[in-house]
């Protein structure tokens, strides 16, 4: 338990990789193009908090900034995105990916 | 400004103004604006009237001269040259004077006689526009006091007399004449220009009185036969011009023009322009370009009176007879004769004029019927005609009492003096052409003067497939010939009729109606010292009182030295010159104008022998039918041809110079089009055919390999197509199972 | 200054982009404004134009910059190339004498190819838009005082020109099109090699670097000694003289490089012939006399004789082959071939006449020759044929147009009083007064006579006597009992309209006034003329 | 606040964070995951002030449970057969999808703590950095920071383009 209890960089470090598996589960296994998003978004923030841990235990201020031009990007990413579920949905009345295939050939 | 340059700028642009008016006004006009063509002429007149009166009456100077100029084209400070201008000038001697009023007064006489005859013309007011136009351009040859002015208005009465010669351009005849005269001048006007670029490189200036001066300092670096070159060049614009052989050919022809245009540009003032000009340049005529200029004048008077004496058509044969008279004056300036030259220019102006403008009065009351075979009897008609026609036919032919007697018999007198001085031999070609000449003269105008006036009518006699095909234009209305009454003409053409007649008579000129030289106009117009050639040396011995006072400064410094060239060598052979009341600065002129004065009367004699043998020869033949001329011409039928179809000049010509252009210029478009061009697309078509051998290499074999990565790369897509579904969540786990395997290899590395 | 009068037209065709293409009133009308603001900016240059500072190149001492006026400099483009040194490319905008004429027939020519394009009716924005980059890249040529920026211009000419005469020309314009293009990039080509030459070869005075100043390479004290374009290297000179020369004559165009001309003038619609014939020929000799001469004077001068020959040569050619044509257009395109042989000519005697009278031809042949296309566009509007032997008798149905023509021919024959004559008259002038060219001068006259002839015969067999048989056109009698002309699929006035007497009388204005007093153009002329010469001169030389 | 109540508190926000995590992802209905969701981002942010990153944290909360959240559940809402869409995709079941995860996962936090020398300096970053962000968006990074906003401009200018309707019968939501 020692090793718990000073909160170090693993720690950070594992919680982004769980949010990371579960993002990328999300976006492999779910039909649903809004939960696929979410996916995406969590997928961000494991990025993010890997970002930030890694400024605070090198005493940088690169990672800081790094994470706040993620988040932005995240919101432009998900306005594009949700419009285009949106319009997905408009022209295939579905929103589910795995049976949107016009891109195939 | 001198008060008379102020009043000639006045009348030089007094027709332009008349022309500008009138070209783009004259259908807002009353009577199409013809009252303002003949008033500005009239203004004109009267301001060149007061000029003839301050110049000749008054100041009575034969050494009067006023001049004025301003730069035109300023070109800075040219490099090996320094400054350089050129300038536009105006220059007023005597001989401007002279001609000035000339011209007014016939141009001011044609204007009013061209109300009449010219009268309900669609194009009435254009045709006075263009007459205004034209009189511009001639006074500013008359004024002009450079080379490059004279050229300007050169070409400028150029298109005037293209304008007016084409002015029923309807006629093809009409139309192809217009050309034919603008090319043939220009063809003269080439060598002019020449001329012309020869002189101001050598001086960079277009000046007569600067070229004058050069000259005669001998700053003319080129050999001798260059300046006799530049002579003959510049004369060649007065071959053009004044119609002289080889270029006489279009003046005949120009005849498809209104008749008072005729009269007016074709025999009064334009064509004596060439005249003007040599007489102009005539002191820097080398001997070598003055013997040229005699020989072609005297040729051209032979061979146009030979011809006008077959002619039908009664203005063509006034027409070869102002190239035979035009002639003469070349003759007289080719032989020296300088003021019996111009002389004979004004005397021939005023009846020249008046024969037209009365040919003219025949034509109207005619009906447009241009054929004296159809004519006749008209003496009893047009009485007032008649008796102007003959006044001036008789100055023509050179009878006493007239004008033209005077001055053509300075002229031969001059010619034989000429022959005399120059040692006889060929150069006694030049006077008996000219006396034959006179003879043809006497004999063609008895003949024209009989068979228009004289005899009965012989209008109905016309075969009607006879018609001339340039009166097509004129309406259909031939066959109703022979009822119209043939009437005088009204007053505004009869009056400028009397006025050239009463200037056809002796008294005008000179109180002695057997010698022109005591008259005004031979002391007024002195033949100037000339500038080239045996004028560098002998002059010193002679007093200096020249007509150019350029000279009695440039001579002293040139007298030293003197390079001797064959016709001085001629001169001092025939022993030193007499001075006679004539003073030269040249032994040549000096020695020509001593044995033409001698030979003043026995040039009256022959001349007068030879007038009565003509107009005896016409009255035998068309009188009193002695000889048939019909018979005559049958019998003679070859020389009759040649005569009557203008010694083929026009055939030949056509077919040489003619021919050759358009032959030439077809074959150069077809080397164009076939040959530079096929060059072009042979280049192209050879870039093509290695392009299409490439193609094939290209085909077989790097196609070949192209085709096989095609080829593998289709069937590979094939395969590969199958892992695209389309799906993004597919790819996602692409995606991952790399990742997962590179993992994967990354563990087992740290492993082993 | 000079920049807006440039890049005007570029602006003008920015907004044409903005306007939908079914506005076709208000994209020639904004061109129009675009052409007429370039005329005021023309007129405003005029004046402000000081004629007694001579340009042509920096002279020892004095400013760098020479005696150019209304200069604007900046750098453009600087490259560090490693071992090869820097590439320093400057916007260098200027005017002296030579230019200052052809920039102002430049604003002249395009205003009225403006108006002459207003019947064009085959897609106008693409077309207006393709015009205005023609106009600005033209003004760019006259006014570019950098060779490269010389070269960018003189390179977007051609691509207007090409889509021009290949989209809006007659029914062979696919072979005409390509056949220009391929001519004057072949020329170009070589043009570019010349160039970089002459970088490597030339320094700045000022900065020490190399330049493309043709300012800078004008002045034979900028060379290096041993490159590859210095005074050392004879043989390479020459063939870059040679070889510039060629590209230059092709745009002039010289004998044999001429066919591209009647070809392209016969498919060009008339705007672009105008402009074709008004300034892009110009642009041939202008750029000998920019950049061909100054550059090379010893080469210059050692093939004189060469170029006079081949002026004499298009001269009289030019003036035979037009006599043998039959399209009334071609015809035209021949003796725009023979005119410019006069150019040539007057530029091969070197001397101060000489010169004054080519770069005074050009000026005056491109104001007359504008006026001839534009006429011939009139006929072939109404009568959609340009065969000379169609017609016959115009002079008594079309008074008006047969006016113009007819003071138009004149004009172009060179008759006195018309500024033809003037420039023709100076070139003659010049070219005898050389010693060089005095025996070429003295054939060449010939040309004056068959000049005269080609167009004297034109002009009786399309509008006097009466009409042809087979002519393109009916008589009717009108109501008046005068008998009219009808066209066939011609609604609009018979002799000329509106806008067509807009286009053409203040042509006519100018080529009288210029006429019979040419010091408005030749006073600015004289002191650059001048100093070409000196620069040109053996003397100036080392 | 002692050491021990950091450490507690801390766990307890990871806990949150990753457990809501997952009932996004393995949650059946759309509104639950999205819920659930809004807890994920709040933990995150609870981490980012354990980072120090206040800032950002404020950002987190604002930008995404404020903005992207909301979006989403609009997403949701707008498109109203999305709760009877089958979660569940066919492209890959869930057993071999959460086989790989579990691999992902498992091999990352294996890396994790194989790797030593992750903090090459020994400073670290303590109290606020908001003033240093304000410094350092302003000089050093104000390149990036422009771009962004131009690129914020277009998104939403874009996605405001994708998301109208085009034609007035085409309104189904």
């Amino acid at each position: 338990m020692e090793h718990l209890i000073p909160i170090g960089l693993n720690h950070y470090l594992t919680i982004s990789a769980f949010l990371f598996g579960f993002g990328l589960f999300a976006v492999m296994t779910r039909k649903n193009a809004i939960v696929v998003l979410m996916g995406v978004e969590l997928i961000l923030n494991a990025a993010n908090i890997n970002f930030l841990a890694f400024s605070k235990f090198n005493g940088g201020i690169a990672g800081v900034m790094f994470s706040l031009f993620i988040i932005v990007i995240a919101a432009a990413e998900a306005a594009i995105a949700l419009a285009i579920v949106i319009n997905i949905f408009k022209i295939f009345k579905s929103v589910d990916v795995s049976s949107i295939d016009t891109m195939k050939e | 400004m001198h008060s008379l340059i102020q009043l000639s700028i006045v009348v030089l642009l007094l027709p332009l103004l008349s022309f500008v008016i009138l070209i783009f006004f004259n259908r807002r006009l009353p009577r199409r604006g013809d009252f303002l063509g003949v008033g500005i002429l009239g203004t004109a007149f009267a301001i060149s009237a007061y000029i003839f009166w301050t110049v000749i009456v008054q100041t009575y100077d034969p050494a009067f001269k006023v001049a004025w100029d301003f730069t035109w084209i300023d070109l800075g400070k040219v490099p090996g040259i320094g400054p350089l201008q050129i300038k536009m000038g105006i220059v007023i001697d005597n001989l401007t004077a002279i001609m000035l009023a000339m011209v007014t007064l016939i141009s001011l006489l044609v204007h009013l006689y061209s109300t009449g005859y010219m009268a309900g013309d669609k194009n009435y007011g254009r045709y006075f526009a263009f007459l205004g136009i034209f009189t511009f351009s001639m006074l500013g040859i008359v004024l002009s006091d450079n080379l490059f002015s004279i050229y300007i208005f050169w070409e400028l009465v150029g298109l005037s007399s293209y304008l007016l010669i084409g002015f029923f351009f309807e006629k093809d005849s009409a139309a192809d004449a217009q050309k034919k005269a603008f090319l043939a001048n220009r063809v003269g006007d080439i060598g002019m220009w020449l001329g012309i670029l020869i002189l101001y490189s050598q001086f960079h200036t277009f000046s007569f009185d600067q070229i004058y001066a050069n000259l005669a300092a001998g700053k003319f670096t080129m050999s001798n036969a260059w300046l006799t070159a530049a002579g003959i060049l510049l004369f060649m614009g007065c071959v053009g011009k004044s119609a002289q052989f080889p270029l006489h050919i279009w003046l005949p022809d120009a005849m498809e023009g209104p008749t008072p245009v005729s009269a007016l540009i074709h025999a009064a003032t334009m064509v004596a322009a060439g005249v003007y000009f040599v007489a102009r340049i005539f002191v820097l005529l080398t001997p070598d370009a003055l013997h040229v200029i005699a020989f072609i004048g005297a040729f051209t008077a032979f061979m146009a009176a030979t011809i006008a004496i077959t002619q039908n058509d009664i203005k063509r044969v006034l027409a070869y007879s102002t190239v035979s008279q035009l002639g003469y004056m070349v003759l007289g300036l080719g032989v020296g004769a300088y003021s019996a030259a111009l002389f004979h220019l004004v005397t021939h102006a005023f009846f020249k004029a008046c024969l037209f403008l009365g040919s003219g009065a025949i034509i109207h009351a005619m009906h447009h019927e241009q054929d004296m075979r159809w004519m006749g009897g008209l003496r009893k008609h047009m009485p007032w005609t008649f008796a102007t026609f003959t006044l001036a036919t008789l100055a023509l032919a050179g009878l006493p009492l007239t004008s033209g007697f005077m001055s053509k018999d300075a002229i031969l007198a001059g010619a034989i003096g000429f022959a005399n001085a120059e040692g006889g031999g060929v150069y006694y070609l030049i006077p008996v052409l000219g006396f034959f000449s006179a003879m043809l003269t006497a004999f063609y105008m008895g003949r024209q003067i009989w068979l228009v006036f004289f005899g009965e009518s012989r209008t109905h006699l016309k075969p009607a497939d006879n018609h001339h095909s340039a009166h097509h234009a004129h309406g259909d209305d031939h066959d109703t010939h022979g009822a119209h009454e043939v009437h005088e003409v009204s007053w505004n053409m009869r009056a400028p009729l009397v006025i050239l007649a009463v200037l056809s008579v002796f008294i005008v000129y000179s109180p002695n109606p057997l010698d022109g030289a005591e008259g005004w106009f031979m002391k007024m117009i002195k033949t100037p010292a000339t500038v080239v050639g045996p004028a560098n040396h002998n002059c010193a011995v002679q007093p200096v009182k020249s007509a150019a006072p350029l000279m009695s400064e440039v001579l002293p410094s040139v007298a030293a030295h003197g390079a001797t060239d064959s016709p001085a060598e001629a001169v001092s052979e025939h022993g030193t010159p007499k001075a006679s009341e004539h003073t030269f600065a040249d032994a040549r002129q000096a020695e020509i104008a001593h044995a033409a004065h001698a030979a003043h009367f026995p040039a009256i004699y022959i001349s007068s022998i030879m007038v009565v043998l003509g107009i005896s020869l016409a009255l035998v033949a068309y009188v009193f039918k002695i000889i048939d001329p019909d018979k005559t011409a049958e019998t003679i039928r070859p020389l009759y041809l040649f005569s009557l179809n203008k010694w083929y000049w026009d055939e030949i010509y056509e077919a040489t110079f003619i021919k050759g252009s358009v032959v030439l210029s077809k074959m150069l478009s077809w080397f164009d089009t076939n040959v530079i061009d096929g060059i072009v697309n042979g280049v192209a078509f050879i870039v093509k055919k290695v392009a299409f051998a490439n193609n094939s290499f290209d085909k077989y074999v790097v196609d070949g390999l192209v085709n096989f990565t095609a080829f593998s790369v289709n069937t590979t897509g094939a395969v590969l197509r199958k892992f695209q579904t389309g799906k993004v969540q597919t790819y996602v786990v692409m995606l991952l199972v790399v990742v997962f395997g590179y993992f994967v290899f990354y563990f087992t590395r740290l492993i082993y | 200054m000079l920049s807006l009068i440039v890049f005007l037209p570029i602006i003008a065709g920015l907004v044409i982009l903005a306007v939908p293409s079914s506005q076709k009133q208000i994209i020639r009308i904004v061109s129009l404004l675009a052409a007429l603001a370039q005329g005021v900016l023309a007129v405003l240059i005029w004046r402000a134009y000081d004629p007694s500072l001579p340009g042509i190149t920096a002279g020892p001492g004095g400013s760098p910059l020479g005696s150019f006026q209304f200069v604007e400099k900046l750098p453009w483009i600087s490259l560090k190339l490693g071992g090869l040194g820097s590439l320093n490319i400057e916007y260098f905008l200027g005017v002296d004498g030579i230019s200052v004429t052809m920039v102002i027939l430049t604003a002249l020519i395009s205003a009225i190819g403006v108006l002459s394009s207003w019947t064009i009716q085959k897609q106008v924005k693409g077309y207006f838009i393709l015009y205005n980059l023609l106009a600005s890249a033209m003004m760019g040529c006259f006014v570019a005082l950098d060779f490269f920026l010389f070269y960018v211009f003189w390179e977007l000419m051609l691509l207007p020109m090409y889509f021009l005469i290949g989209i809006w020309g007659g029914p062979n314009r696919e072979y005409a099109a390509i056949k220009f293009f391929l001519y004057t990039l072949f020329g170009s080509v070589f043009m570019l090699l010349v160039m970089i030459g002459l970088y490597f070869s030339v320094i700045d005075p000022v900065t020490g670097n190399h330049t493309f100043s043709l300012v800078a390479m004008a002045n034979q004290a900028n060379y290096i000694k041993t490159a590859i374009l210095g005074p050392d290297n004879v043989m390479w000179r020459y063939v870059a003289f040679s070889v510039l020369f060629v590209g230059f004559a092709i745009k002039v165009p010289m004998f044999p490089f001429h066919t591209w001309l009647p070809d392209a003038h016969v498919e060009a619609p008339t705007p672009i012939s105008v402009i074709l014939a008004g300034v892009l020929l110009k642009l041939g000799t202008y750029g000998m006399m920019r950049i061909n001469f100054p550059l090379f004077p010893e080469v210059f001068h050692a093939s004189m004789y060469v170029i006079g020959i081949f002026g004499a040569i298009n001269i009289i050619y030019g003036a035979f082959c037009a006599l043998a044509q039959q399209d009334l257009k071609k015809m035209v395109a021949y003796s725009s071939i023979s005119h410019m042989g006069y150019v040539l000519l007057g530029l091969a005697a070197g001397n101060s006449e000489g010169m004054l009278g080519a770069l005074y031809q050009m000026f005056n042949h491109g104001t007359i020759t504008a006026m001839l296309f534009l006429l011939v566009g009139v006929i072939y509007d109404r009568a959609h044929t340009r065969q000379i032997d169609k017609f016959g008798g115009l002079a008594s149905y079309m008074p008006v147009y047969a006016a113009v023509v007819t003071v138009a021919w004149f004009a172009s024959l060179g008759l006195p009083g018309l500024s033809g004559f003037i420039s023709e008259a100076f070139v003659f002038v010049g070219a005898f007064s050389s010693e060089t060219t005095r025996y070429i001068a003295m054939v060449s006259v010939l040309g004056i006579v068959f000049g005269a002839a080609y167009l004297l015969w034109s002009l009786q067999r399309m509008f006097l006597g009466k009409r042809k048989p087979d002519a393109a056109y009916d008589l009717v009698v009108g109501d008046d009992g005068h008998e009219h002309i009808h066209f066939h699929d011609w609604k609009g006035k018979i002799d000329l309209d509106g806008r067509e007497l807009v286009m053409l009388v203040p042509l006519v204005i100018i080529t009288i006034f210029l006429g019979i007093y040419p010091m408005p153009i030749i006073g600015m002329l004289t002191s650059s003329i001048n100093k070409l010469v000196e620069v040109l001169s053996p003397l100036a030389m080392r | 606040m002692s050491n021990l109540t950091y450490t507690v508190i801390f766990y307890l926000f990871a806990a949150i964070t990753v457990f809501s995590a997952a009932f996004v992802v393995f949650s059946r209905n759309v509104i639950y995951s999205a819920f659930s969701l809004l807890f994920t981002f709040f933990g995150v942010a609870a981490l980012y002030v354990y980072l120090s990153a206040d800032f950002i944290a404020v950002t987190q909360v604002v930008v995404y449970v404020g903005g992207i959240l909301v979006l989403l559940l609009f997403g949701v809402m707008f498109t109203k057969s999305i709760m009877n869409t089958d979660l569940k995709s066919d492209v890959l079941h869930i057993v071999p999808g959460t086989l790989i995860v579990a691999g992902i996962i498992g091999a990352l936090l294996y890396t994790f703590y194989t790797t030593h020398g992750w903090m090459p300096s020994e400073t670290q970053l303590h109290g606020s950095v908001v003033e240093r962000i304000g410094f350092e968006t302003m000089s050093h990074y104000v390149l990036p920071f422009e771009m962004v906003s131009i690129l914020l401009l277009a998104a939403l200018i874009g996605a405001a383009f994708l998301a109208r309707f085009d034609k007035p019968d085409n309104k189904k939501s």
